[in-house]
């Protein structure tokens, strides 16, 4: 028994010493995020983990100018429209891309104009259900259009699957018509003007990335012909072939992936600018903090995911750099729903304004949302639940962004004033009734879990007849309850799809938005009169300064109206090991990096 | 052997009497909880009080003993509210699937044949349910709180006393005393309860003693899977899943959470032990062999 | 013996009917709303509104009625198609193959310390019944037993990773990964500590055992717990057996005793124990996974049921089915095998 | 003169019994054949008579009495209990019926159960049938009982584990008389005391019958226990009764070979008497494959052609002496 204990030990030890010798390798990064990744098809990837590959891997038309979120630069189109150039025409309906010569796809391919049209008409085509296309859509076809509304429109057959080939050629012709090759120029024609067409352009939007049209072919994908649009369109994961193969002119090849585990990226020698100076990026998922910081810690990770209410435990660790203060796109709004479903819904109680529960049309009464605004505490949730990391939002519209102003009207924390409204929500009988009412929140979202107990902690402290309850839900049950309209306050995220104050007023404000819409008939019917007429025109305004003026005044109608609970907007940071040098921050790839910037000394 | 026996060996044995002795005391705490933490909204006391929204752990001060865990929950609240919620989780679980084992083993052994065919392939089948997947996918259905954890830890966990309980009654059925009765005249219920429950009931005394202990653990798996008890509710298992993303320690000192681990961890582990002490105590009285 | 075994198998399709059907019968009590959320896992994912959902739901034919949806999975599985899992985004049979070896390879190591730490300690408890070595390695082991796997998975980890830098993490370094994954190294069976045996590699095989030890440990304290009071229980029931009295009577020294005729009649509850401790690890560990970066079985099924994603999860069932029907089959026969007065009917 | 009258009554009459136990193989656990423990027992019992049934272990002796009590269900044949069908009463009818027909059990040990104290072992058949009023009446039914039996009453509250086997056996006669049963089955209630034991038990079961008139049908192994207490004798082999008569014609008279190997096996005190010994070859037969013809003739010394092709019929041959046997025919 001892022999073989000894012998035990001392192979142990072997490998323990064996094992030791590690070779920092200044040509490898790695970086530790967590989560899977959703899709490597740009035109189907809608999600944060699978950009960062996109966007290292495939490449746009034009990019942001470092540092901006305005100006633009060349990348495969070697210049940007503007209306001085010329290549903006016909009143910002037409816009012209002279492509790049000589670039390369990974595969060897030359890059050529018929790929970019491929690309788009592929994108348009493929439109899947969830998928970030609509923006292509909105842009080059109008508000709401879809390849269902124009199979619809066109050939009046609603669902594209069941497209004839026949039909389906008259749907593509006229797709075909938004793109158009003119010897080494793309040339695109808006229906509408659209003054965030640009931004949806720009590099770290997969939606508009170039894909090699030969060897899409070749792989399986969109053979290019005008009659297969059905077979084509709207595919599940599994059948499209681009979800985990990749073949772009960006710095990095894929050259390996499991997913929920490990990616690997290796530089691409023929890139048409300098090859990246990192030659190997490994991105691993790692989903248990302790384990990413001990990565970090020890040096076996060069960046790693770090949340908010964690990043203390980092800053200051030796050999770490911490860059943080960020400004992100993004922003974290409490929903309040206008017409809450009393029926089968125990988050109303009683459902009636008895003092035991909440009527249906609660949230209807401005004082009452103007009450829930003034009642909850911003600086302190900044500062406590996000540690700082986060500044109050002003509104829809997150800073940077075209109407922003920081001076306009917001909520602070007041709980008088939030007593004066309470007093004068329905005239005064709330206030002498009191009320119950439940707010779910998703588990395992400590940031909502926080703001919905502040919102209980100080509503209570109001009126001792008012009654705030929470409740965590999975969030299977918490995206039901909101379909189903039965929420009462729902604390969302919003984070930009391209960088415009369009982007966020549609989801926040329309009528149809992705959170307006859930809030019941009576915001529906009023944002149908008051705000949407204004957030159309937004969308078609050329003139900067005719369209800031209208973002300023969703913004003050947003405030005015107490729509939501406009919490706070979260602020970036990344995590390195201090010897990597050279990043920029891109608010359009956030979370993910750009690792061509990056190198190691 | 007799109850009065029993009892008598289980106080003289040193072991189990201090771990009599630790599950009294925390009977105690749980039974005084009012007075020991008084909550501060005595509608809802099972719900840790929050000193803040931060999520730093906060080290014991004078207004909490313990400390803080992360999001500024007291450890203190939480120990002796915890108390109770670890009684109810023992106490409900393993008596509702105890009961639902013996009943489902009893039914099968005693009458055999294709009831006892339909049961062991409905007990194969729960088996076949990695607990994990099974406990998710119930509170998903059902939503979070602790009566949905109990009933999703209920549902799937009274295999194993059923098999037991199966196996222990196959071997006391044949037993003459169990002819006679029914020569008799006993009933069927009569025979079950009088004669087989009563003799084969102590191994599973054994075992739910026993898991009693583990169940709390287990809880706290489900705590760390974030479908347990609700955030923020006084439960030890949730409490030491606060802890999880502090355990390795602070900048330059891997010490400085101790109390978010340490302080819950000594009381899930000493009401494991307590329980373990009782249970071996049990067994090692129980066997014949032993004397 | 061989008609036991073919009646066992036979009734194997029965209980993965049966549980398969459980499970979906489970999830479809959820409204096609909850049931789409595994399309869209966050808020921040809800960007077409609520109208994508519905389409989703089309697309996916969340609204079909329960058996077509239940007939076409089953369908699939004829053809020896799982289906699509969307939580780790790819086929239920690939993702399954790709973490079995994970799974298979933690715990083909970590039975064999297991074993022979938990039965020597058990034994080194019954031989000194109720003095106190037996009662500090009860509690030793019962608090081993008592403190949840992750505190003792991170402190572990904290140690021999954070501190001494010994044990890593994951299952292999990135230089070894990526010798693994390229063209010259063979993989056998996924699991490197073979595949890399086989490929004479032996850096490799250094860095994969380096791995290994950190979770095997975390694991061995749970297990040693469990299977001390089993084998310590029932060496002191064959203690009390009369032919031991008639072996001690006969003169012999205690320890000839002890291991020639007690510890070979106690083993036999370690089979069972082995048994049950195959079955708890092959599938899978949820929480030592997560905390040791280890893409295992456990980690595939806790993700899959938490996202509703009724492919894995039936997948995994199946899996685990298999895995349960067989390991007891296992430990049946060698019961009969070992002990002659056993008779499988 | 009451006896004499009493034997005319038949109270217990087994007619062509049998137990068949299915023996189970292959995947589908198919019925693949039976063992025949009782294949066609008759034999009947008069009221007030003792009825000893003798064989080797494995005859099915005891599968008899079982099954004459349902404790086993019968394959065939008829039980007639004072006119009754058994084997046809429904559960509750049987219930009651149980009333009248007791058991005494072979393992003194293992037909108490442990974790009752002998008080409520005894008191179980009296609160089973509502027998007693209220619990003290109960009181003083099981403290008669159990002095009836000589045991002291004040041993009520103890538990099995503390007496001797014998005194258990005591306990279990106590527990069968407390319905005030008409019929006894004592199923080889001595095999398992000590020979000094032996003779109180069968005393006291004597006493008893005496005391309370009742009908035993005794069970044992061995022609000597049943000696004294039989009125008359049925002797079993592989199943069957190979030969049944008065006590005194079967000692003094065996006709079948069986029954003659089984007495020349009894130690006899009379030195006068020559003993000639007959040794029997070879073991019982497996009953789930029976010899076919005379059931004994693989072990019978004097087999012949016939007996290993069909088998004997029980016979009278006078004085209601019945056996089986073709040697006996010529």
């Amino acid at each position: 028994m001892k022999r073989l204990s000894l012998a035990v030990l001392v192979i142990a030890l072997v490998f323990v010493v064996s094992g030791l010798v590690f070779a920092d390798n200044n040509d490898t990064f790695v970086d530790i995020d967590m989560g899977n990744i959703d899709s490597l098809d740009p035109h189907f990837q809608y999600d944060s983990a699978s950009a960062e590959i996109v966007a290292n891997v495939y490449e746009n038309l034009i990019q942001f100018k470092p540092g901006s979120l305005t100006e633009f630069e060349p990348l495969l189109a070697t210049e940007v429209p503007t209306v001085e150039n010329g290549l903006i025409k016909n009143g910002g309906k037409t816009y012209i891309f002279p492509i790049r010569e000589g670039v390369q796809f990974h595969n060897g391919n030359e890059l050529t104009p018929e790929d970019v049209k491929y690309s788009f008409l592929r994108a348009l085509i493929q439109d899947r259900s969830g998928g970030p296309v609509w923006m292509l859509y909105e842009a080059l076809f109008g508000v709401g259009t879809s390849l269902k509304s124009i199979s619809s429109e066109v050939v009046r057959v609603d669902d594209p699957k069941e497209l004839t080939p026949e039909q389906s050629a008259e749907v593509y012709a006229y797709l075909e018509k938004a793109i158009e090759i003119d010897g080494n120029n793309v040339i695109f024609h808006l229906a509408e003007p659209y003054p965030p067409f640009l931004s949806i352009l720009a590099r770290n939007n997969g939606v508009s990335a170039i894909l090699d049209r030969e060897w899409c072919i070749e792989v399986g994908d969109w053979d290019g012909q005008p009659t297969s649009i059905a077979k084509y369109y709207d595919p599940t994961k599994e059948a499209d072939p681009l979800y985990y193969k990749m073949n772009g002119t960006g710095p990095y090849m894929l050259t390996e992936w499991v997913n929920g585990e490990r990616t690997v990226l290796t530089a691409f020698e023929n890139y048409w600018r300098e090859p990246a100076k990192i030659k190997t990026v490994i991105i691993r998922s790692v989903d248990e903090w302790s384990t990413r910081k001990l990565y970090l810690q020890r040096g076996d990770a060069d960046s790693v995911h770090v949340d908010a209410q964690y990043l203390s435990q980092v800053e200051g660790m030796p050999g770490v750099k911490v860059i943080k203060d960020l400004p992100r796109m993004a922003n974290t709004v409490g929903i309040m729903n206008f017409n809450i479903v009393t029926e089968g819904n125990p988050d109303v109680h009683s459902g009636k304004l008895d003092g035991k529960g909440v009527p249906s049309d609660f949230f209807s009464d401005i004082h009452v949302r103007r009450a829930f605004s003034y009642a909850m505490p911003y600086d302190i949730f900044i500062k406590e639940a996000v540690q700082g990391r986060g500044q109050k939002a002003r509104g829809p519209i997150t800073a940077q962004l075209l109407g922003f102003d920081e001076n306009s009207p917001v909520y602070e924390f007041n709980l008088e004033k939030a007593e004066e409204e309470f007093k004068k929500a329905f005239n005064g009988e709330l206030w002498e009734k009191g009320f119950e009412i439940t707010i779910l929140y998703n588990t395992g979202n400590s940031e909502r879990k926080n703001a919905v107990d502040m919102l209980k902690f100080f509503v209570e402290q109001i009126n001792p007849k008012f009654k705030v309850n929470v409740r965590g839900v999975q969030w299977s049950t918490y995206l039901d309850n909101l379909v189903a309209g039965k929420f009462t306050i729902g604390f969302m995220g919003w984070g930009a799809d391209y960088a415009d104050p369009h982007n966020f007023v549609v989801p926040y404000m329309r009528s149809d938005g992705a959170f307006g819409g859930v809030k019941g008939e009576n915001y529906v019917n009023w944002a149908k009169e008051n705000v949407d007429p204004l957030i159309n025109e937004g969308a078609v305004t050329v003139d900067p300064v005719r369209r800031e003026e209208i973002y300023k005044e969703l913004q003050n109608i947003a405030i005015e109206q107490a729509l939501d609970i406009y919490l706070y907007q979260p602020e970036a940071h990344y995590v390195f090991r201090d010897n990597v040098k050279g990043f920029v921050y891109e608010p359009t790839l956030h979370p993910g990096l750009y690792f061509y910037d990056l190198y190691k000394e | 052997m007799e109850w009065r026996e029993i009892v008598y060996k289980l106080f003289k044995n040193k072991i189990s009497l201090v771990g009599l002795a630790i599950i009294i005391i925390m009977a105690l705490v749980a039974i005084f909880a009012p007075w020991i933490a008084p909550p501060r909204n005595p509608a809802e006391p099972y719900y840790i009080p929050r000193a803040g929204w931060m999520s730093e752990p906060q080290p014991p001060s004078r207004d909490h003993i313990f400390g803080t865990t992360e999001g500024q929950y007291d450890i203190f609240y939480g120990i002796v509210w915890g108390t109770r919620t670890a009684f109810m989780i023992g106490f409900v679980v393993v008596g509702a699937s105890t009961l639902i084992g013996i009943i489902l083993g009893t039914i099968s052994a005693y009458y055999g044949g294709w009831i006892d065919e339909i049961i062991m392939r409905i007990t194969d089948i729960f088996m076949s349910i990695p607990f994990t997947i099974a406990a998710i996918v119930m509170t998903t259905i059902l939503g979070r709180g602790i009566t949905n954890m109990m009933i999703a830890l209920i549902t799937f966990n009274w295999m194993s006393t059923a098999r037991l309980m199966r196996s222990q009654v196959l071997s006391v059925k044949g037993e003459e005393f169990v002819q006679a009765a029914r020569a008799l005249g006993a009933s069927d219920l009569r025979i079950i309860f009088k004669h087989v429950i009563l003799n084969t009931i102590f191994p599973v005394v054994v075992q739910a003693s026993m898991n009693m202990g583990s169940i709390v653990i287990t809880a706290s798996t489900l705590s760390f899977l974030g479908i347990g008890t609700p955030e923020g509710y006084a439960d030890w298992g949730q409490m030491i899943s606060f802890a999880r993303n502090w355990i390795i320690g602070g900048q330059g000192n891997a010490l400085k959470y101790w109390f978010t681990v340490v302080i819950p961890g000594t009381a899930i582990t000493l009401f494991c032990l307590s329980w373990n002490l009782i249970g071996d105590a049990f067994r090692d009285i129980l066997d014949p062999k032993m004397q | 013996m061989l008609s036991y075994i073919v009646r066992r198998l036979a009734i194997l399709p029965i209980i993965l009917l049966g549980v398969t059907l459980l499970i979906f019968s489970m999830i479809m009590r959820l409204s096609p709303y909850e049931r789409v959320s595994t399309f869209v896992k966050d808020p921040s994912q809800l960007k077409g509104g609520v109208a994508q959902l519905d389409e989703l739901i089309e697309k996916h034919g969340l609204n079909d009625p329960w058996y077509m949806q239940y007939g076409r999975w089953l369908k699939g599985v004829f053809r020896g198609d799982l289906g699509w899992s969307e939580s780790a985004g790819m086929p239920v049979t690939q993702a399954l193959k790709e973490r079995f070896a994970a799974t298979a390879e933690i715990t083909l190591f970590a039975l064999i310390p297991v074993i022979v730490g938990g039965t020597f300690l058990g034994i080194f408890a019954a031989v000194h019944h109720n003095d106190i070595w037996d009662h500090i390695t009860r509690v030793l082991a019962i608090i081993g037993w008592s403190f949840p796997t992750f505190v003792f998975g991170l402190i572990v980890l904290m140690i021999f990773y954070g501190v001494l830098g010994w044990f890593p993490p994951g299952r292999l370094d990135n230089w070894a990964l990526s010798i693994v994954n390229s063209p010259e190294f063979t993989n056998y069976t996924g699991l490197y500590v073979i595949d890399s045996i086989l490929n004479l590699n032996f850096r490799v095989l250094g860095n994969a055992i380096r791995h290994l030890v950190a979770p095997v440990l975390s694991i061995a304290i749970l297990w040693w717990a469990y299977l001390m009071r089993i084998t310590r229980s029932s060496m002191l029931e064959t203690l009390g057996k009369d032919y031991i009295r008639t072996a001690r009577s006969k003169g012999l020294k205690e320890r000839t005793v002890i291991y020639k005729h007690v510890v070979k009649n106690a083993l036999i509850p370690v089979i069972t124990v082995s048994g049950q401790m195959l079955i708890g690890l092959m599938g899978g560990l949820v929480v030592t996974e997560a905390i040791f970066d280890i893409r295992g079985i456990g980690q595939f099924l806790a993700q899959s049921a938490q996202q509703l994603d009724y492919a894995g999860v039936l997948g995994g069932a199946i899996y685990f089915g298999f895995v349960l029907i067989i390991v007891n089959l296992i430990v049946d026969v060698s019961y009969a095998l070992i002990d002659p007065r056993i008779r499988l009917e | 003169m009451a006896e004499v009258l009493a034997e005319e009554r038949k109270l217990l009459e087994v007619k062509n019994l049998k137990k068949y136990f299915p023996v189970k193989a292959g995947i589908l656990r198919k019925t693949v054949a039976y063992v025949k423990a009782v294949d066609g027992v008759s034999f009947h019992i008069n009221e007030g008579e003792t009825l000893g049934l003798v064989g080797e272990s494995g005859c099915g002796k005891s599968t008899t009495g079982h099954t004459i009590l349902r404790l086993l269900e019968a394959t065939g044949g008829e039980v007639i209990f004072d006119g009754k069908d058994i084997l046809s009463l429904n559960k509750r009818e049987m219930r009651e019926a149980r009333k009248d027909m007791q058991i005494i059990f072979q393992d003194p040990y293992a037909s108490l159960n442990p974790r009752m104290t002998i008080g409520e072992i005894i008191a179980e058949p009296l609160i089973i049938h509502k027998l007693a009023r209220n619990k003290e009446e109960r009181r003083e039914k099981v403290a008669w009982l159990m002095e009836s039996v000589g045991l002291a009453a004040d041993h009520m509250n103890r538990f099995p584990h503390e007496f001797s086997g014998g005194q258990r056996q005591r306990i279990g006669i106590a527990r069968a008389l407390a319905v005030n049963p008409r019929l006894i089955i004592a199923d080889e209630p001595v095999s398992a005391l000590d020979v000094s034991i032996q003779a109180q038990v069968i005393n006291l079961l004597q006493d008893l019958q005496k005391k309370f008139s009742l009908t035993y049908l005794f069970i044992a192994h061995d022609l000597s226990v049943v000696k004294h207490i039989s009125d008359r004798i049925g002797v079993m082999y592989l199943g069957k009764i190979v030969e049944l008569a008065d006590k005194d014609e079967l000692f003094n008279n065996p006709l079948h070979p069986y029954t003659k190997a089984l007495l020349s096996a009894i130690p006899i005190p009379d030195p006068e008497y020559k003993k000639e010994r007959i040794i029997l070859k070879g073991d019982v037969p497996n009953p789930v494959n029976p010899p076919q013809g005379c059931p004994f003739h693989p072990r019978c010394p004097m087999a012949k052609d016939i007996c290993k092709q069909v088998a004997p019929e029980l016979k009278d041959y006078g004085n209601g002496h019945f056996a089986s046997c073709h040697l006996l025919e010529e």
